[in-house]
């Protein structure tokens, strides 16, 4: 349980601290100190248990089918780290509450700490493997938000994404490792995992897993090459870089493979892997580290230097180096912190980090001088001091490895030791000589609780490196035995072991590495701006950025090369696919070609459809040019159509195609006005003729073949016999049960109502988009003038407004018949719907046909006209519809029946005997209502997109005349 | 006979097919119409051909096998229907198109050249 | 020909096979002769008067066969002709009207009212 | 009456429409279609603004005949100028000058004009109120003249425009 | 069946198909339709809640309602079926309209004339589509929400909307002339359109017989992968997602997984069975389809700027990572994805509500320069070290932001993470593993990396980049929907446990298609006797 | 015999209005102007009417009189709204 707290606290803080009001500074600061000292306490409560090496666990299912947990456990590594992350961070809040500047919004600053703190400890605390990634995430996450603190300037910025983009990705590479690592395992649990070392080692997984899992660490490590993130990552406030960039986060990476060590390492593949990384990163940093002139920028490749031993330390693979690593952990946690702080406090007072400038600076703050140097001389490696150590303990076990026979590894050591003690020396260097004069301010101690932390970790440096057995040695003993189980070896941590090879080499390092400086620093005070020799084309960040360009530039050029956003390939596309997924189907098959039946060939049919083919081939070779011909075209095979279904004992379809046939014609022709007119281009370029001609062969072709494949697949269908399906039953029940002989009828009212009632709805919904579109219709400026015909002063009606047309123009006469056939098409409606249920007709067909002759009389008589005397209100007419549709559904379920349950209510009349009116009826009697208000809306609303433009004409009266089409 | 109608409709569709793929606007609305027709007959021919025996059980108790399949020809009613209120939709909208961007160009602007 | 489309033809007596056949041929003969002056006349001025034909006696005729033929052969009222024919002659003049005075007003525009094929308005005797 | 049969002739059509579709006699039907025959024209009543009025039923009946003689007589003409005629067709507009303005009286000359092969209505030349027609193959423009205002209009001034003339 | 529980099946398309008639009745009285719409949309939510309580208990046996409109017996009439699948994706869709609606409160309900009843066909529609058990009902209520979502997406006609309803119309006509086709394929093969009905019938067929139903199948199939935008056939998407209105755009996203939820359910109550070389063939096609779509989208999102476009290619990941898994198929799989379904979904439609947002605060110069400044590696004023404070509006966005981020990209601790690891742990567990699971995972992992880095880029120019930017207007109508859905997905997070037990329960009730068939075509109509 | 006779006569009659429409067809192709086509397609509807009315003898059946029917009452709709079309620009002002 409190476990758990120590883990929620930072959280609970985090969320108190960001809902404070910006300007709030000391309470901040407070709260923070709080969590840790809480942090704190709990930690050295329960040191008593983990000392006897319990391990304390507290579990929350989250996911147990998948075996996710929330597993808190604590061992002696744990409970190492854990102090490590509390105790730093506490310093670190010290100093940071005199660090940032009064403008800055810190209940930001420390909500990001804190939340950072608290991944941190879930890290270290996990029980779980996937547990261990989730926490793992979240401190990248937290540390790319605490690196763009200071979002406003573009190096923070590159800085947190690239840490992020970084360490992100090799946390996604962990979490594919450790879902591997427990699949092999049986679990994701810790103390399964750890139990499965001589699985994992023999499985076919064990190389990915191990390189998933390094990619992980080594990315969060900093190490070579994925090192270049960590300078940048110095663009943070210098808390942050003290905190995450030396003590904790990037320690996360050698956590990891501390804690993992049991089950990974003991092959060649990590020694190479692991000790190789290590080795590699070790070199190359502190060799840059000597030539940064940025004060961080230094520190950020020590760190990574630092780091990269402890990881050689860990690619050993021997128990001792285990003890070494986590040893030289603590030590590099200490001194760097220290070191961080007070290049903090340098850039703090003096406003300046630049090495190049800085001199110094022992006569203006004495006191942080002095600490400075101690702890560089701890990072060098300087005896009494706790680097020191940890270094020799280092320089011991890469004999040991080497053996006598290959000195590659101590060679390494020793030049890492001598580039180390070079940097420090350069570090150090800010402190003497003349006072620098043209510094931005002028530097002085700073105040004495922002030195504080930086005298803590000082006094732990020299505690350490002095009297190591008695100071560190419980914690190491706990760390150790937490990893290392029973091959915990025997150590010796004293000061003093005798002359033996590791000192010389200590030895040969501090000479060397004095001299080297000497040598190089005339170089530094002639070249100012040198970048570090041989190794400056090495720049992982110049490949990061480049990386990041060309992902950007080349996805995007592949983006477009794989997809498009123009309509013509994609339907191209479809239409490809489909037929390629229809051929791919049907010739998965056998092959059946059994005729079953075939109807004799009938002559006037062919005939026919010889017709239908020749109007419909002619309408797609005028369509382009000749919009009319083509929808004439378009109409005559529609009408072969119709003949189709009526030959082919369809009536009702007949009828509908029909009405719709009108309908369409008419609608179209509405719109015709308001496209552009359309002459053939003259004489396009050869290229692009013949890139067009190359077009249409494809679609042509395309065209061909899926026509071919429609056509096959038809006749197939024909020839093989019909599968007995559910058609006989409505064959026979219509009658008895659906009370309506038309078949058709009684299944689009009744059988299958529901769909019907769904196909007005679209109808509906159309009508509604079309209205809410031409509201707000704009035609194009050109269409906008009166055709051509109506300003044309050969016609005598050129200038006559409808109404004047209809009732003495020359529409005088054809008025008298449309107006005539209204009355008789709106009988001959009703009479299409009264019979529908009985014979072919229905809702459908009779609300075409009274909208058409509705349509009529605007065609006569124009829009105003009809409607100055008729409201029509197709709106209503839609809505009530489709509510009638709904209330006969509803009607049956206020009966006890299911939605759309027909009934028929037998009537008893007098004089008529008896009616029977099925309450299908009243559900064709809302399709009409529908029909008829969808198509009146549809086709009205664009009718008066031409009384619009006509009010607009005549409002400026002299429109330019168009050329006729 | 069947021949005949699995040719027209493979006619229909291709000439349909070889329209949507222009680039005009208008082009593709006289498409979608073609299509749409060999779509219908082709919902239709699934309750294979019958002449002369409309679905019409006009008296109680008649074979029923003589009758053509009333369930496509529902069907068909249902979709000519969606394809008259699609048809409108797109005239509409290429209007639309054509009044904001000056073009009845598929794609709402003129192919840069 | 095998023709599927005549499988409910009935019996009748002869003396009223025979007039009903001919209406039918006569029917059939009169709506060739008139798609083919569609087809055949040189403007569209003449073509308009082809179809005419057929609209007005080539539906007649077969409207009486089918009337004769039905209402003896069917015993069925034969009143369905009677309303087709009404609704033929009042809905086609209005197109042959309108869509002759489209032509017409077309060609004006177009200003050529000469004496090409394609003339408009170009009456004989002035009033 | 007048209020609820404005229009009795229509009315009447209406209905016998309305039983000719149903193609009964049923009481049923001859009931609804009696509602029809009223309620269809006041429904469109505000859409028609011309009043009908019809007088001498025995010269529409004369006219009827005549009519469908000369429709009979110049469909014949017509096949056999399609079929036969080597030589080119004399087709010409002519101008009528009528005297009938009916509207009513106007449209069943029309119809007359348009059912009868060989000739169609173009239209009403606005200022002279002529008639523009055109014939398929002209021989002699007065003969037409004389035809179409003796046999045509003139009955039709009779049965439409009685009580104005 | 006994109706006054079942009812509750047909609810969901009656009550928005209700409101939608009635919503055209009240002309100018945009308050009232508001609210009218909300209670509907809010009564929607509760239903689908209450249908995810019962389909989950034991009120109808195996957890499937059959509801008999018209009364007609399952071949013959349409069925709808409420099953716990069909109950989550209800949910999501109630959940994604809420959200929608509330946001469309103060701008976008005015933008339109017949805004609130097309809204409430679109969720007919989609519910529809859902509840559904006929085949061709299906195309019906697919109709029904395309036609409702062209009249949204055509909201307040900018010419950029216009131009990419054109592409979506058409495709989309075309993908429903497929549609029809492969309908009537289908009906011609097993005579019947009852999907129970063929799942039975699909099973005794002869050879040619089988022809027909499996091109039907396949032609089918294009129709719904189009609308699920699989690679090569999405690419209208992320034009489309750009162009609307947000909380259209919003309820664009729910529908691009009804085309999922189509292929889930048709192929596995119909096809998965079958064990033939064509159940073989179109698994590996649909696992083959998901990957390359899965790939196109992470280049997309790579390589794209325009936030809108970036919002649409990662639905497209989403769609590519559901098919492919869908494709590769397993109990444990499908329930993975069906946890990954729900998270992505809830995800995606937040952030479109979002980008809405945050376009308020962007700055385009600002932003340009702010790239070329990173692209050529210019610092500036590195020495000014005094912060910015962020404004609760802007830190709200930014939140909210990130927490969208987290879970669109599969970071932890939200329900993205949760989803991808259980989709990886399914897969690693479902049995032999080829290369292809690895290659799958391999991809899915890629493919959150490139969102991380396109997200992430985004976001450091949009709230990091922005030194003038002022705090945008936030009315709590704009910035509860997009944080009530993440709160969502938070939700879904926490309740991990239980919910993936659900959405494995639901895979396996899916993986046993015949409790499904048994029960509806074992629901008998009301007659006379049973009747209240 | 009579059953011979009229089947014949029918069939002619059938041929012949088939080809009819095919001249309409052809004519409908050719053009040249739009009003040619216009009445291309008018005498289509209406040779289709007389089909529909052969077709109605034939089956005897009134089941097809009521398309005809149809096509007498809508077949001009279309063809006088592409005449006023032509003569208007327009088809409702
Ligand atoms: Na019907
Ligand atoms: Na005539």
């Amino acid at each position: 349980m409190l476990l758990l707290v120590l883990i929620l606290i930072p959280f609970i803080g985090c969320i108190r601290a960001a809902l404070q009001p910006s300007s709030e500074r000391s309470r901040e600061a407070w709260l923070a100190a709080a969590v840790g000292l809480i942090g704190l306490a709990i930690l050295a409560f329960q040191f008593p248990q983990i000392s006897q090496g319990e391990v304390l666990r507290y579990q929350i299912d989250w996911m147990p089918a998948y075996g996710l947990n929330l597993v808190l456990r604590m061992d002696g590594l744990a409970w190492l780290f854990s102090l490590l992350i509390v105790g730093i961070f506490l310093l670190v809040v010290l100093y940071a509450r005199y660090y940032m500047s009064p403008q800055d919004p810190v209940p930001r600053f420390y909500a990001f700490l804190l939340a950072f703190m608290g991944a941190m400890l879930g890290v270290v605390l996990s029980g779980n493997l996937v547990q261990l990634v989730l926490f793992w995430e979240l401190t990248s996450l937290s540390s790319f938000l605490l690196i763009g603190y200071w979002h406003h300037r573009s190096d923070a910025r590159r800085g947190a994404r690239m840490a992020f983009t970084v360490t992100a990705s090799g946390g996604l590479c962990l979490l594919a490792g450790v879902l591997m690592l427990g699949h092999v395992a049986g679990s994701y649990d810790l103390d399964v995992v750890l139990a499965a070392g001589d699985t994992l080692r023999a499985h076919a997984w064990y190389r990915p897993v191990l390189l998933l899992i390094a990619l992980g660490a080594l990315t969060k490590s900093a190490q070579f090459p994925f090192h270049f993130w960590l300078p940048h990552a110095m663009a943070a406030p210098t808390p942050v870089s003290a905190y995450l960039h030396s003590a904790t986060m990037v320690k996360a990476g050698i956590f990891l493979l501390m804690r993992l060590w049991p089950v990974l390492s003991g092959t060649p593949e990590w020694t190479w892997l692991i000790g190789g990384a290590g080795v590699a990163t070790l070199m190359l940093a502190s060799f840059i580290a000597i030539f940064q002139h940025d004060l961080k920028g230094l520190l950020a490749y020590s760190t990574i230097s630092h780091l990269g031993l402890i990881t050689a330390l860990l690619g050993m693979g021997t128990p001792l180096a285990m003890v070494a690593a986590i040893f030289h952990t603590l030590n590099h946690a200490t001194f760097k912190a220290s070191l961080f702080m007070a290049a903090g406090i340098i850039d703090h007072e003096s406003g300046t980090r630049d090495m190049r400038q800085l001199r110094g600076l022992r006569h203006l703050m004495p006191i942080t001088a002095t600490l400075a140097i101690v702890a560089s001389a701890a990072m060098a490696g300087v005896p009494f001091l706790n680097g020191f150590l940890s270094k020799e303990m280092f320089f011991a076990e890469t004999l040991l490895v080497g053996s006598s026979s290959n000195y590659w590894m101590a060679f390494a050591a020793v030049v890492m030791g001598i580039f180390s003690v070079a940097y420090s020396l350069r570090f150090i260097y800010v402190f003497f000589g003349r006072p620098a004069s043209d510094l931005p301010r002028t530097p002085h101690e700073p105040p004495r609780w922002m030195r504080f932390p930086v005298e803590v970790l000082v006094v732990l440096c020299l505690a350490v490196g002095m009297m190591p057995a008695l100071s560190v040695g419980p914690l190491l003993q706990l760390g150790a035995q937490a990893v290392l189980g029973e091959q915990l070896p025997h150590y010796d941590l004293a000061v003093w072991h005798g002359v033996n090879l590791p000192l010389v080499m200590s030895f040969i390092t501090l000479t060397g590495g004095v001299l080297l400086y000497a040598v190089l620093r005339r170089r530094f005070n002639l070249a100012q701006s040198s970048r570090p020799p041989l190794l400056h084309r090495i720049n992982g960040q110049r490949l990061y950025e480049s990386l990041m360009l060309g992902l950007r530039s080349g996805a995007s050029q592949l983006e477009k090369l794989l997809g498009t956003r123009r309509l013509q390939p994609q339907l191209v596309l479809l239409v490809s696919v489909c037929l390629a997924a229809g051929v791919a189907a049907a010739i998965s098959l056998p092959s059946v070609w059994t005729a079953a039946h075939s109807t004799p060939l009938d002559l006037p049919f062919a005939l026919l459809w010889l017709l239908g083919c020749v109007c419909a081939v002619a309408a797609a070779w005028q369509a382009k040019y000749h919009r009319l011909s083509a929808l004439a075209l378009a109409g005559g095979a529609g009408l072969v159509v119709c003949l189709t279904f009526l030959l082919l004992s369809a009536p009702d379809l007949a009828l509908t195609q029909l009405m719709v046939e009108t309908v369409t014609t008419v609608l179209i022709l509405l719109g015709l006005r308001w496209l552009p007119p359309r002459q053939p281009q003259l004489a396009p370029s050869p290229r692009s003729a013949r890139t067009a001609r190359l077009r249409r062969s494809r679609d042509l072709l395309l065209a061909i073949l899926s026509g071919l494949a429609m056509a096959a697949i038809s006749y197939l269908v024909l020839m093989l016999p019909a599968a007995p399906g559910i058609s006989q039953f409505f064959l026979e029940q219509a009658v008895p049960q659906g009370g309506g002989t038309n078949v058709v009828n009684v299944l689009l009212v009744d059988f299958r109502g529901f769909d019907t009632l769904g196909e007005i709805s679209v109808l509906a919904i159309v009508a509604l988009t079309v209205y809410g579109l031409l509201r707000r219709f704009r035609p194009a400026a050109e269409s906008m003038a009166l055709p051509p015909q109506q300003t044309n002063p050969a016609d005598p009606a050129a200038r006559q407004i409808p109404e004047e047309q209809v009732n003495g123009g020359y529409l005088l006469v054809p008025g008298v018949y449309l107006r005539v056939l209204l009355p008789m098409i709106m009988v001959c409606a009703l009479y299409f719907f009264m019979r529908g249920h009985n014979m072919p007709g229905g809702g459908f067909v009779a609300g075409l046909l009274f909208s058409v002759g509705i349509i009529l009389q605007y065609l006569l008589a124009g829009t105003q006209w009809v409607e100055s005397r008729m409201h029509l209100h197709p709106h209503r007419w839609l809505a009530l519809g489709l509510l009638a549709a709904l209330a006969t559904g509803a009607g049956a379920v206020l009966a006890g029946y299911p939605f759309l349950t027909s009934h028929t209510a037998h009537l008893e009349l007098p004089l008529f005997g008896m009616l029977h009116v099925p309450s299908a009826f009243v559900f064709d009697l809302g399709v009409f209502g529908v029909v008829v208000g969808a198509t009146l809306l549809i086709l009205t609303a664009l009718a008066h997109q031409s009384s619009r433009a006509h009010r607009l004409a005549h409002a400026n009266d002299d429109t330019p005349h168009q050329e006729e089409p | 006979m069947e021949a005949v109608i699995a040719l027209s409709i493979g006619v229909l569709f291709a000439s349909g097919v070889w329209l949507i793929l222009r680039p005009r606007t208008f082009q593709v609305i006289i498409g979608l119409l073609l299509i749409s027709y060999a779509v219908n007959l082709f919902i239709f021919i699934m309750g294979r051909l019958s002449v002369n025996q409309p679905p019409l059980a006009l008296q109680a108790g008649t074979d029923t096998n003589l009758f053509a399949d009333p369930v496509t020809q529902a069907l068909v009613l249902t979709a000519i229907v969606i394809g008259f209120a699609t048809t409108a939709l797109y005239l509409v909208l290429l209007l639309t198109s054509r009044g904001l961007s000056g073009t009845d160009h598929v794609d709402g602007r003129e192919p840069s050249a | 020909m095998s023709n599927s489309m005549m499988s409910g033809m009935h019996d009748m007596s002869l003396w009223l096979a025979v007039p009903v056949s001919l209406l039918l041929v006569l029917g059939g003969l009169i709506t060739l002769t008139g798609a083919l002056g569609l087809l055949r006349l040189p403007n569209f001025y003449q073509r308009i008067h082809g179809p005419a034909v057929y609209i007005t006696v080539g539906t007649g005729c077969f409207l009486i066969a089918s009337m004769l033929y039905s209402s003896v052969a069917l015993q069925r009222p034969i009143v369905h002709e009677l309303l087709i024919t009404g609704f033929v002659i009042l809905t086609a003049p209005v197109v042959s009207m309108m869509l002759m005075r489209a032509a017409v007003y077309r060609d004006l525009r177009k200003g050529n009212t000469d004496n090409t094929p394609g003339d408009a308005y170009k009456f004989p005797r002035e009033h | 009456m007048k209020r609820w049969l404005p229009t009795p002739l229509m009315s009447l059509a209406l209905w016998l429409l309305w039983l000719m579709l149903n193609q009964s006699l049923a009481p049923v039907h001859v009931l609804f279609g009696g509602l029809l025959a009223v309620a269809v024209p006041l429904l469109v009543a505000p859409l028609r603004p011309t009043p009908v009025r019809v007088s001498r039923p025995l010269v529409a009946i004369r006219l009827l005949f005549y009519s469908l003689v000369e429709i009979l007589r110049s469909s014949f003409n017509v096949c056999m100028l399609i079929l036969f005629s080597k030589k080119g067709l004399n087709s010409k507009f002519i101008r009528i000058p009528l005297d009938l303005r009916d509207p009513h009286g106007l449209a069943i000359l029309a119809c007359i004009i348009n059912s009868t092969p060989g000739t169609v209505w173009v239209e009403i030349i606005p200022d002279s109120h002529d008639l523009a027609l055109h014939v398929f193959d002209l021989h002699d423009t007065q003969w037409w003249i004389d035809m179409i205002k003796g046999k045509l209009e003139q009955p039709l001034i009779e049965i439409f425009e009685q009580e104005t003339a | 069946m006994s109706t006054t529980l079942d009812l509750l099946i047909m609810l969901p398309v009656l009550l928005p198909l209700l409101l939608g008639a009635v919503l055209v009745l009240l002309g100018g009285r945009p308050t009232l339709k508001f609210a009218l719409n909300l209670g509907g949309t809010l009564a929607l939510l509760v239903l689908a809640l209450t249908l995810y309580w019962l389909t989950d208990h034991d009120v109808w046996p195996d957890g499937v309602g059959v509801y008999l409109a018209g009364n007609w017996v399952a071949p013959f009439g349409i069925t709808m079926v409420v099953d716990r699948l069909a109950a989550l994706m209800l949910l999501l869709a109630a959940l994604i309209a809420t959200a929608a609606l509330l946001y469309s409160l103060r701008r976008w309900s005015r933008a339109g004339v017949h805004f609130h009843s097309l809204f409430q066909f679109l969720l007919a529609g989609i519910n529809g589509s859902f509840l559904t058990g006929d085949l061709f009902n299906l195309f019906v209520f697919f109709e029904i929400m395309l036609a409702a979502s062209y009249g949204l997406l055509l909201l307040g006609l900018q010419p950029g909307r216009v131009r990419a309803s054109m592409q979506y119309v058409v495709i989309n006509l075309v993908a429903s002339s497929f549609f029809l086709i492969g309908v009537a394929l289908i009906y011609a093969a097993c005579g019947t359109l009852n999907m129970a009905d063929l799942a039975v019938r699909a099973a005794t067929l002869d050879d040619g017989q089988r022809l027909l139903l499996e091109t039907g199948a396949a032609v089918l199939a294009i129709a719904f992968l189009t609308k699920s935008a699989m690679w090569p056939l999405g690419f209208w998407l992320p034009t489309t997602y750009a162009a609307a209105a947000p909380p259209v755009a919003a309820m664009l996203v729910l529908m691009t997984k009804v085309g999922i939820y189509v292929i889930v359910r048709l192929w596995l109550l119909v096809f998965a069975e079958q064990q033939d070389s064509w159940a073989a063939l179109s698994g590996s096609a649909l696992v083959a389809g998901g990957l390359l779509t899965l790939a196109f989208g992470t280049l997309g999102l790579l390589g794209s700027q325009e936030p809108g476009r970036m919002a649409g290619f990662c639905a497209i990941i989403s769609s590519g990572t559901l098919l492919a898994v869908i494709g590769y198929g397993g109990t444990a799989v499908v329930g993975a994805a069906l946890f990954y379904l729900a998270s992505s979904t809830l995800a995606v439609a937040a952030f479109m509500l979002l980008l809405d947002l945050i376009g308020r605060v962007r700055n385009p110069s600002v932003e340009m320069l702010a790239i070329t400044m990173e692209a050529f590696d210019i610092d500036d004023a590195p020495d000014d070290s005094a912060g910015v404070a962020i404004p609760a509006a802007t830190a709200f966005l930014g939140l909210s932001f990130m927490a969208c981020v987290l879970i669109i990209t599969g970071l932890p601790p939200l329900s993205g993470f949760v989803a991808k690891f259980s989709l990886f742990h399914a897969l690693l567990n479902a049995g032999a593993i080829s290369a292809l699971t690895l290659g799958l995972i391999a991809l899915v992992v890629v493919s959150g990396l490139a969102a991380i880095i396109s997200l992430m880029r985004f976001g450091v120019r949009v709230f990091w980049s922005n030194p003038d930017m002022q705090p945008p207007r936030l009315h709590p109508s704009e910035a509860l929907p997009a944080s009530g859905l993440l709160l969502a997905c938070i939700a879904l997070s926490i309740a991990a446990g239980p919910a993936s037990s659900y959405m494995d329960r639901t895979a396996s009730a899916l993986h046993e298609p015949q409790l499904y068939i048994e029960r509806v075509l074992s629901t008998r109509p009301v007659t006379t006797e049973n009747a209240p | 015999m009579s059953v011979q006779l009229l089947t014949l006569a029918l069939g002619f009659a059938q041929l012949c209005v088939l080809l009819a429409m095919v001249f309409c067809v052809i004519r409908l192709l050719r053009g040249p102007t739009a009003q040619d086509r216009i009445l291309a397609l008018d005498s289509l509807w209406m040779a289709a009417m007389l089909f529909i009315l052969l077709l109605g003898i034939g089956f005897a059946s009134t089941v097809y009189f009521e398309a005809a029917l149809l096509i007498a009452l809508t077949g001009f709709v279309s063809s006088i709204a592409l005449a006023k079309f032509l003569m208007r620009g327009e088809v409702i002002e």
